[in-house]
Order: C-alpha cells, then structure tokens, then sequence
C-alpha cells in the first residue's frame, strides 16, 4: 500500500468521496433522471391513450413516413457516434480529433433536426396536426418536445465545439464534452424509444 | 486503506477495459444501425400483432442499452451512480403500469 | 465570481475575495446564502399574498353576499360595489392555493433552506454549480410575476382550482377563464424548471460535496430531509411539467388529450397531476419534519432518539410518496379495486409518520427541555402534525373518504398539515437561523407571542372545519347558505372567518417583527443556541465561501449531553478525541483517513475505544 | 354546531358512519396519547439549573414497539375498510334487478332520467325530468352517471353518497334508501362558477307514493312529448 501513505495527506481536506464521480457528470445524470421521468410523462400518456382506447390507432405507414424517419434514426445514431469518438480522441489527447468529431456531431444533430422539420411540412402539409385526433396530438407533442431537446443539444454542441476551437479542453480536462455527450446519448436514447413506439408499432 | 487499495487496482482495471473498448464504438454504431433497419423490416413483415410488439420493444430495449451501457459508458461507472441511474425507471413503470391497469 | 478555486488535486483552495459590486453581490449573486435569503424575501411576499386571498375567501364564507369593508377598490370584474362574484371566489380559491404551495410553502423549505443549509451542513463552500442555483432563483421571479400578473387580465386569473382538473381548465367554454388558466400553467412549467435545476443542485451537492468525515449518518436530519425532498422534485416535478404542457395545448392548439371529445381521458390528468401531487405533498412535508428535528434535539439538549429509524423513515415516506397517489382520487370513477390497493399503500405510509412523532416525543423524554422560540414552533409543529396525519386516516379509508372527500374535513386536514406543520416547522426554522442569517436575534419573548397567538389562532380557524365537513359542507363554495344541509353551520363559518382574519393579524405581526429584527435586533453570536451541527461553527452570518478550511467531522450531527464533555453540547467537527457510541467505528475510520492525528487536538488522544 | 354527522338515510350510510365511529375512537385514543405525552415530558423534563438530559441515541425495543402498534392498526383497518368498500363498490355488489335511473351532470344542473315501464335505460319510453330526483324507499337504485362537461360530483350527504361525473365515462353507483323524505343533491366537485348552486331535489317515497308520482310523471312526460 506504498500509494496509500502519499494520499493519507491530501485526504485532510479533500470532501467525502461521494460517487468518485466528477460533479458535473453527476449534476447531468441527475437531471438525466429528472429526464426520463418528463418523458414517462409524454410517452407514458401516449401508451395510456392508446392501449387504454378502445378503437384502433392508424398502422405505421399509414400516416407517418417511416422511410425517411428511419434515415433520421440512423442520423442520430452516427451523431452518437461521433459524439463518443469525440470524447474517446479526447481521453488520449487527440484534440484535433476531438475537434472535428465535435464538429460533426453538430452537424449530423441539425441536418435531424431539418429532417424532422421538412416531416412536420410534409406531415401538416397532409392534413395531420396536433388536433388531428389523439394521434396528431400525442405524436406531435412527444416527437417536438423530442425534437426541442434535440436543438438544444445542438446549440450546447454548437458551443462546445466553439470552446474546443479555441483550446477550451485537454487531455486533462474536457469534462465539458462528456457532459455534453451524456446529453446527447440520452436524447438518442429517448428518440430510439419514441421511433419504435410511435412509428413502428 | 485495503479499501484504498481496492479502488486503485478497480480504477487501473477500468482504464485499462476503456482503452480497450475505444476501437468497438464503431461496431456498437453498427450494431444500433442493424438493429434500426431490422426493426423496420419487422414492422412492415405483417407478423402477428402481439410478436411484432414484443420484438419491436425488445430490440428497442437492447439499443437502448447498448447506448446507455457503452456511449454513455455506464459500464465503467462505479455502482452507485449506476444504482441511482436506474433509479427512476421504478417510479417511471409504476406510473404507466399503474395507469393502464385502469382499463 | 465564484472565489473557490478546485484543483486537480481535489483541495479546494479559497482564493483571494474580490470586492464585488453591489449587483453581482446581492442581485444576481452565485453565493448560496444570499441565493437562500433572497429566496426568503420572495416567499414571504408570497405567503402575505396567500393569506390575504385567504382572507378574502374567509370573509365571503362568513359573511356571504355582504360587501367587503374596502372591497370597492377591486375592479368590477371581481367585486362589483366590494360583492364578490362567483368567478372571482373561484379565482381566490385556486390563487390562494397555488400561491402557497408553489410560491410560498415550497420555496420557503427547499427554495431557502436547501440553499442555505445544505453547503453550510455539509461542510461545503458553495453549492456543486452555484450559478444554475443562482438561475434556479432568477428562474422563479417571473413566474411569480406572470401568476401574479393574472389577475389583471381579460377573464380574471385561473378559476378551476389547485389542481386545475379537467376539462373544466381545458376548455375555457366551460370556466370562463382563457388567458388566465394559460399563463397559471405557463408559470408554474417555468417554476418547475427552476425547481428542477435547484434540485440537480442539492442532490449533487450532497452526494459530493461533503466535508472530509461527513458520512451520510451523520448527516443533520434537515440536510437528509431536504437531500430527500430534492429526489422527489426531481422525479415528480417533470411529471407535472408534461402534463401542464398536454393541457396547454388542449386549451390553446386543439387537442384532446383529457378532452373526452376524441377519446381523450379527464381521469389521465388526475393521474398525472396526482403522481405529482403527492409526492409534492411530501415535499411540503419531509423538510419540515427535518427542521424540526434539528430545533427539538437543539432544545432537548440530547442526541435525537433514533437517528436511523429517522432518516430510514424519511426513505420510506419518500419511496411509499410514490405508490399512493391514487388516494386523491377514490371518488373520481377510477377502478374501485385499484382504490383498494391505494388504500393500503397509504394506511402503509402512515407508519414511518407515527415513528417520526414517537421519535420526537422519545427526544423529549428525560430530556434538559429549554423553550425558546424555535423550540415552540417545533413542539407545536409535533403537536398540530398529530392531528393533521390522524385525520389523514379518515381520507384514507375508501369507505368514510365517500362521504368526507370534498368537504371542508380535507380542507381541515391540508391545513393541519401544511400550516399547522409544514408553516409552523418553518416559522421555527426561521426564528432558529435568522441569527446565522442576518447576524441578528429575534426578541424571544416577541417570538413567544407570535408563536402563542398563532398557535390558538389557528386551531380556532381550523379544528371547526373538521366539524363543517361532517357536516357535509363541500369545498370551493361560494355561498354555502344556498344549501339546506349548510344552514345550520353559518354561526361556525363566521366564528371560523374571525378567527382566519386574526390568524393573518399575527402573519403581519410576524412580519413587522422580522423586519424589525433585521435591522434593530441584538447582535446574535456565532452560535446562540449552543447547537452542534457546522453551519454553527460559522461567524453569523458566515463569510463568503463559508470556510477558509473545510471542516473536519468527527461526530453525529447531535451530540448534546455527551457524558465526557463539560458543557452540554459537543460540535460535529471538535474533539476526535471523544467516541460518540453512536458510530465508534466511524470515528476510528475517519481518524485513520482524515489523518487527523497529525493535527494538534485539544484533550487525550485515544487510538480509538472501540 | 354540534359534532355528529347528519341523519343517515340509506343502508350503506350505516357502514360508512360505523366505520367512520371506529376510526374516531382510535385516532382521539392516538392523539390524546401523543398530545398528553408530548405535555407531560415538557412539563416534566422543562430546563432547569443543574439538570443533566439523558444521553441517548435511541432503543430498539422501543422502536420495534412503535413501529408495530400503528402497523398492526392500519392493517386492521384496512380490512375493515377493505370489506366495506366491496360491499359498495364491488362489482358483484351491485344489486341485479334494482331500479336504474340515468342522472346527467351539467353546467349547472342535474338531468335525470327514469326507464320506462321494461325498466330498462335507453329506448323510447324513458322520461327525464330536471333537478328533481325521486325514489322509492327500501329499494336498492342503481345511478348510471354521466357528464356533459366539466366533472361534477353527485353527493347526497344523508345517503353517504359521493361519486365523480366525468364527461365520456358512464360510472354507476348503487344505493338504498332506508328514510323517506326530502334532501338535496349538491355538486362537490368544482365545475364553474355555478358550481355553488348546482343542486337538486331529492324525494324518497313510500312505495305506494312513488308509484303514483312514478304514473303522474310518466304520463305528464308523454303528454308533452305528443
């Protein structure tokens, strides 16, 4: 326990160990949790309204563009990716990887974000809107306020990137994109929920 | 102080596993895509009702896992922040189970 | 700026204090405790704003279709020649209740307690992200004004109650309330943010950010109470906050969702609203008990009976908060056999309750008893809680609850609970840390008049509706007289009226003494009331930063007449020479790790008796 | 005000104010127990020179005690309570050939409907009357409740009667009468700003009455209708 006896002294003064985890990681998976229970609120609504109903909501297909929704999907999952490449470049110095993968990250986020927008055109354009019957309405309430965290994971993206640009993170220190990514892997995480629920089944 | 111990060798242990696990992001990234068209292809199949349902939200889960286990790397936290993580899917099932028991 | 500089090293180092302008100082300022005081001045407005709609409310049902002395400088859409209209009794009804629960009750435990106590307990410089807390407050200011603002517009302010069912404040058709109803829900999103991000701020603070030896059971029970009542914002606040924007947009863009038109369900917001509800209920309720836990063993002078049966009860309450909310709704056409199994999941939850007030009462027990201030509005809090939570066992079997739901017993039974515990344990909280806050006492016999006044008051304004409602007067009426059942119980209406009016008498007392205090009290000590936990090991009020070295814990948070000390009191971070018996092992452990040894300490040094 | 709570007048209102008698007995038993305790330690244990507090964190025993005693108590009343509640809201508690009667809850009044001679909701021959609800005594009467608008909430006070109306749900709620006379229905659940007016009359006949109000009605219902 040689390493033991040269922490004894800093231990003095350093806080409870708590998680071991960094603060800011635990402040988002904190209001992760607060997270997953708004959209227990909107996606729990929706499976109450449907399966509590006693008509039949329209078959995927039917209404929604499935298609160009699953190439919306996959967007977000190359966003994830790249986001997590990011941060993994970032673990072992590569901030110029970091940069770029940052970048992309922004990117893929809002050309899902124009997707979804050029959808709603489509989708309104058709005739379907949020009083269109509890369809519209669950279905535009659960994919925009989706879609709302998704810009906002945009914007801070967008402003992380910028702080890596101009050399805000390092090897050491750049908990700033994993607190970010955490973000962004839940938003992904909620609309791989919301795209089987909502247009597949 | 054995505890002490403990932790540096876990923590050593879980650099280690993360170095390791860096070069499998892009097959988990596969992984999700795959899973992603298969779940439209079984939606479309016209399999009965109640199979597609429980494949469709079976393969969710499993992304969804996949996510939250290796992007957000959740495998490498330590219990106690995967413990409370998961916390909230307790109240979360509650409410909707409780909810549809209604009807 | 923050001044507190972490380093790599994970040793946070107070750097050099910058005088900093008045604005970033006292208005938009990241120091918890001016985070905390501002939210005091906030919620007390709040609080004198509830309480004169209470009044109001209180002088149509005593006096029904008579004139308010005054009344004529309320427009005429509310009160035509000072007569209250209908929809404007609706308004007070269900202004008086948001006010106070959202904007008076709630910030007044979480908003300034959680904010003030919490790095102070702990042993912490700040909070873990003090400009999201600063946010949290600035958050919550325009809420307030949009829900203050309500009144003044086109149909008056929300009219469809507290809880806003619907489709009565889905469909403004059928309330007569548009814009008012919108803007209730709007600021009530926006102050649930705000709650949501002060929360995010208190569980992680306390998760890791405590002092070097401040292990969870030693812990203060107000630090657990509120760290407790943070997780149940946190998991029931966003709850509400989808639901509010479901019914915005049934009643702005055209949905269904709790419209019945196009298969919508009414019960669904029940539901919601509920699932939050209740454990908002404990939110209301969990920090109250934590205070009063601090002020009783404080006044006990002795450890608190039960410190882990405490803090586990206060788990189970939080937990069990989560499976009961169906108990609002036993008469509301939800599944008779699910009614059954809420009614059991709530007779449950009343056990961890009564271990609470036995625990308190065993704190007592054989105990060196001083009665300032705080310490009455804790023995008043155990005392009015009784009756709150016994009357909740009416509500909770199915059966009696057919008949009482609805009627003025509930409205009895929340105020036994709300004022008679949740006000009366912050009253106590205030008059306890005003001399930490402000550096400056609260007469004490000033105090006792506020708490004597207050207490009478308010059992002579509140124990008679438990009688109105078995008499069967429903809530929310504007004019009970109408009813046959009701005409006998006008006398009892009125006697209730005069003593609401006087119970908001001595609110202003309340408030004339504290402002008073503020500026011409005694200079208060560090510690006035010989307490143990560390924000008392603080100058009063404390420096910015609350410590130039983080403390160091060695024992419980209530080690009051411990047997090896000579004064009757022993601070959480002094003598690791003595073994509280409650931990020993922790001592060892935490004189091993903490290195504390190294240090001079005053007294014999043990390797540890256990 | 005296503190009782009114006359009862149906059947189920025997069981709920019996239930209701119990649970006051055990929580005055509660809080004069607590409330006396609470007192006597403050008198006894008030502050004085010299005095020592007992240094204690606690008794398990003690804990064991009162964790178990209002446990044991809650279980008991949950059965009790359990039982009653079936025995009024059950499914299989709903008497199987009892008078049916429709009653609508709107903005601000009660529409009530009567089945015809088949005794049977929904066809040509039912008559509907406002704000007046009659019955006969001793007789179990099913209401199928429904709603127009907002919810509203049917509550006879002296029957022990309260059930929720709620716009798109048909709830029905049984009761017998056991007095005959008149009350009153009143709204109880917040509806609008007539909520405080929402009421009805209430008749409870002796057979033979409700017989002759039930043809007078019935007759005057058809001669307006032609």
């Amino acid at each position: 326990m040689t390493s033991h006896a040269a922490t004894v002294d800093s231990t003095a003064q350093r806080p409870e160990r708590g998680l071991g985890v960094y603060d800011k990681k635990v402040g988002m998976w904190v209001f992760l949790c607060s997270e997953v229970m708004f959209f227990t609120g909107l996606i729990g609504s929706y499976i109450i309204l449907r399966f509590g109903a006693s008509d039949v909501w329209p078959m995927p297909g039917e209404v929604l563009n499935v298609p160009v929704t699953a190439v919306n999907t996959f967007l977000l999952i190359c966003s994830s990716v790249t986001m997590v490449k990011a941060f993994a470049a970032a673990e072992v110095g590569d901030l110029k990887g970091m940069r770029l993968y940052l970048l992309a990250t922004a990117v893929i986020g809002a050309g899902f974000v124009g997707v979804q927008v050029f959808e709603y055109n489509q989708l309104i354009h058709h005739g379907f809107l949020p009083s269109s019957g509890l369809y519209g309405a669950t279905f535009f309430t659960m994919t925009g306020f989706h879609g709302l965290h998704v810009t906002v994971g945009v914007i801070c993206i967008a402003w992380v990137t910028a702080k890596a640009y101009r050399g805000g993170y390092t090897q050491e220190d750049h908990e700033g994109v994993e607190v970010i990514g955490l973000y962004w892997h839940f938003v992904d995480l909620v609309w791989i929920i919301l795209f089987t629920v909502v247009y597949l089944i | 102080m054995l505890a002490g111990g403990a932790e540096a060798v876990a923590e050593a242990a879980v650099a280690a596993e993360t170095e390791h696990q860096q070069p499998r992001y892009m097959a988990i990234w596969a992984t999700l895509a795959v899973l992603t068209a298969i779940e439209v292809g079984v939606a479309f199949l016209g399999f009965s009702r109640s199979v597609t349902v429980l494949a469709l939200l079976g393969m969710a889960v499993w992304k969804a896992l996949l996510v939250a286990f290796y992007f957000m790397h959740l495998k490498y936290e330590p219990k106690a922040l995967r413990i409370m993580v998961a916390a909230p899917l307790i109240p979360a099932a509650l409410l909707v189970l409780v909810v549809l028991l209604e009807y | 700026m923050a001044t507190i500089v972490a380093e790599a090293s994970g040793m946070p180092v107070l750097v050099v204090e910058h005088e900093m302008p008045f604005i970033r100082k006292y208005v938009f300022s990241t120091d918890h405790k001016v985070i905390g005081i501002q939210f005091l001045f906030f919620s007390l407005f709040f609080l004198l704003i509830g309480g004169l709609l209470a009044v109001l409310i209180r002088y149509q049902l005593g006096w029904p279709g008579k004139a308010i002395p005054g009344g004529g400088v309320l427009p005429e859409s509310m009160a035509p020649q000072g007569i209250m209209l209908p929809e404007f009794y609706n308004s007070l009804v269900t202004m008086h209740g948001t006010f106070m629960v959202f904007f008076a009750i709630m910030p007044l435990l979480v908003g300034v307690y959680a904010n003030y106590l919490i790095p102070l307990q702990i042993g912490a410089h700040d909070m873990a992200f003090p400009k999201l807390n600063m946010a949290s407050f600035w958050i919550s200011v325009p809420a307030g004004l949009m829900m203050m603002a309500s009144f003044a517009v086109e149909g008056g302010a929300a009219g469809a109650g507290w809880t806003s069912y619907a489709p009565l404040s889905a469909r403004p058709d059928l309330s007569g309330v548009s814009l008012g109803q919108q803007m209730w829900i709007v600021s009530l999103v926006v102050l649930g943010l705000g709650s949501i991000l002060g929360a995010v701020n208190y569980v992680t603070t306390v998760i890791n950010n405590r002092a070097p030896g401040m292990t969870w059971f030693r812990l203060p029970l107000a630090t657990w109470a509120l760290f407790i009542s943070a997780i149940l914002i946190l998991l029931s606040m966003p709850v509400l906050s989808a639901a509010m924007i479901m019914l915005l947009f049934d009643q702005t863009i055209g949905t269904n969702f709790f419209l019945p038109a196009e298969g919508g369900q009414p019960l669904l917001w029940q539901h919601l609203f509920w699932f939050f509800g209740h454990p908002e209920v404990y939110i209301l309720i969990l920090p109250a008990m934590g205070f009063v836990s601090e002020i009783i063993a404080n006044g006990s002078r002795k450890p608190i009976f039960g410190y882990h049966s405490m803090v586990f009860a206060l788990i189970a309450i939080a937990f069990l908060g989560f499976l009961v909310w169906g108990h609002h709704m036993f008469q509301s056409g939800m599944n008779p056999a699910l009614g059954m199994s809420f009614m059991i999941s709530t007779l449950v939850i009343s056990v961890p309750s009564a271990i609470k007030v036995f625990n308190w009462m065993g704190t007592l027990w054989e105990g060196n008893i001083q009665f300032h201030t705080p310490m009455l509005f804790a023995v008043g809090f155990v005392m009015l809680f009784v009756i709150g939570g016994l009357s909740g066992v009416y509500m909770a079997s199915t059966p009696v609850d057919i008949y009482i739901h609805d009627t003025y017993f509930i409205v009895a039974h929340i105020h036994y609970v709300l004022l008679g515990g949740s006000l009366f344990a912050i009253f106590g909280a205030i008059y306890y840390w005003f001399p930490k806050m402000f550096g400056r006492m609260i007469n004490d016999t000033a105090g006792k008049i506020h708490f004597f006044a207050t207490f009478i008051l308010f059992n002579l304004t509140f124990f008679p509706m438990h009688g109105l409602g078995m008499k069967g007067m429903m809530r929310r009426i504007y004019d009970p007289a109408q009813y046959e059942h009701l005409s006998e119980i006008q006398d009892t209406n009125t006697m209730v009226s005069i003593a609401a009016i006087a119970l908001f008498g001595t609110g202003i007392y309340f408030l004339v003494l504290f402002f008073w205090s503020l500026f011409k009290g005694k200079k208060a000590p560090a510690n006035p009331w010989n307490a143990t936990t560390l924000e008392w090991q603080t100058p009063s009020p404390p420096r910015h930063g609350n410590w130039s070295e983080l403390p160091v814990v060695y024992h419980g948070p209530y080690e009051y007449s411990h047997p090896d000390m000579d004064r009757d009191w022993l601070a959480q971070n002094e003598r690791p020479d003595i073994v509280s018996p409650a931990h020993p092992e922790l001592t060892d452990q935490v004189l091993a790790e903490t290195g504390a040894s190294e240090e001079p300490s005053p007294g014999t040094h043990t390797d540890g008796a256990g | 005000m005296d503190w009782s709570l009114p006359l009862n007048a149906s059947t189920q209102g025997e069981a709920i104010d019996n239930l209701f008698w119990l649970i006051f007995w055990i929580t005055v038993t509660a809080f004069v127990v607590v409330e006396a305790g609470v007192l006597w330690f403050l008198w006894k244990y008030r502050g004085r020179k010299g005095r020592q507090a007992r240094y204690t964190h606690g008794n398990a025993t003690a804990e064991v005690i009162w964790t178990t005693i209002p446990a044991v108590v809650m279980v008991f009343l949950g059965i009790y309570s359990g039982r009653v509640w079936a025995s009024i809201r059950s499914s299989d508690s709903y008497p199987d050939d009892a008078l049916t009667i429709g009653v609508m809850a709107k903005q601000f009044e009660w529409i009530v409907t009567y089945p015809g001679e088949d005794r049977m909701l929904g066809n040509a021959d039912d008559f509907t009357i406002r704000n007046r609800f009659e019955i006969p005594v001793n007789e179990p009467v099913v209401v199928m409740l429904e709603s127009e608008d907002a919810i509203h909430s049917f509550f006879i006070p002296e029957m022990r009667v309260k059930q929720d109306a709620v716009p798109g749900m048909t709830i029905p709620i049984w009761f017998e009468a056991i007095r005959t006379g008149e009350f009153q229905i009143a709204c109880a659940e917040l509806c609008g700003l007539g909520h405080y007016r929402m009421r009805a009359r209430v008749v409870v006949h002796d057979p033979t009455s409700y017989e002759a109000w039930y043809d007078e009605r019935s007759a005057e219902a058809f001669a307006a209708e032609e």
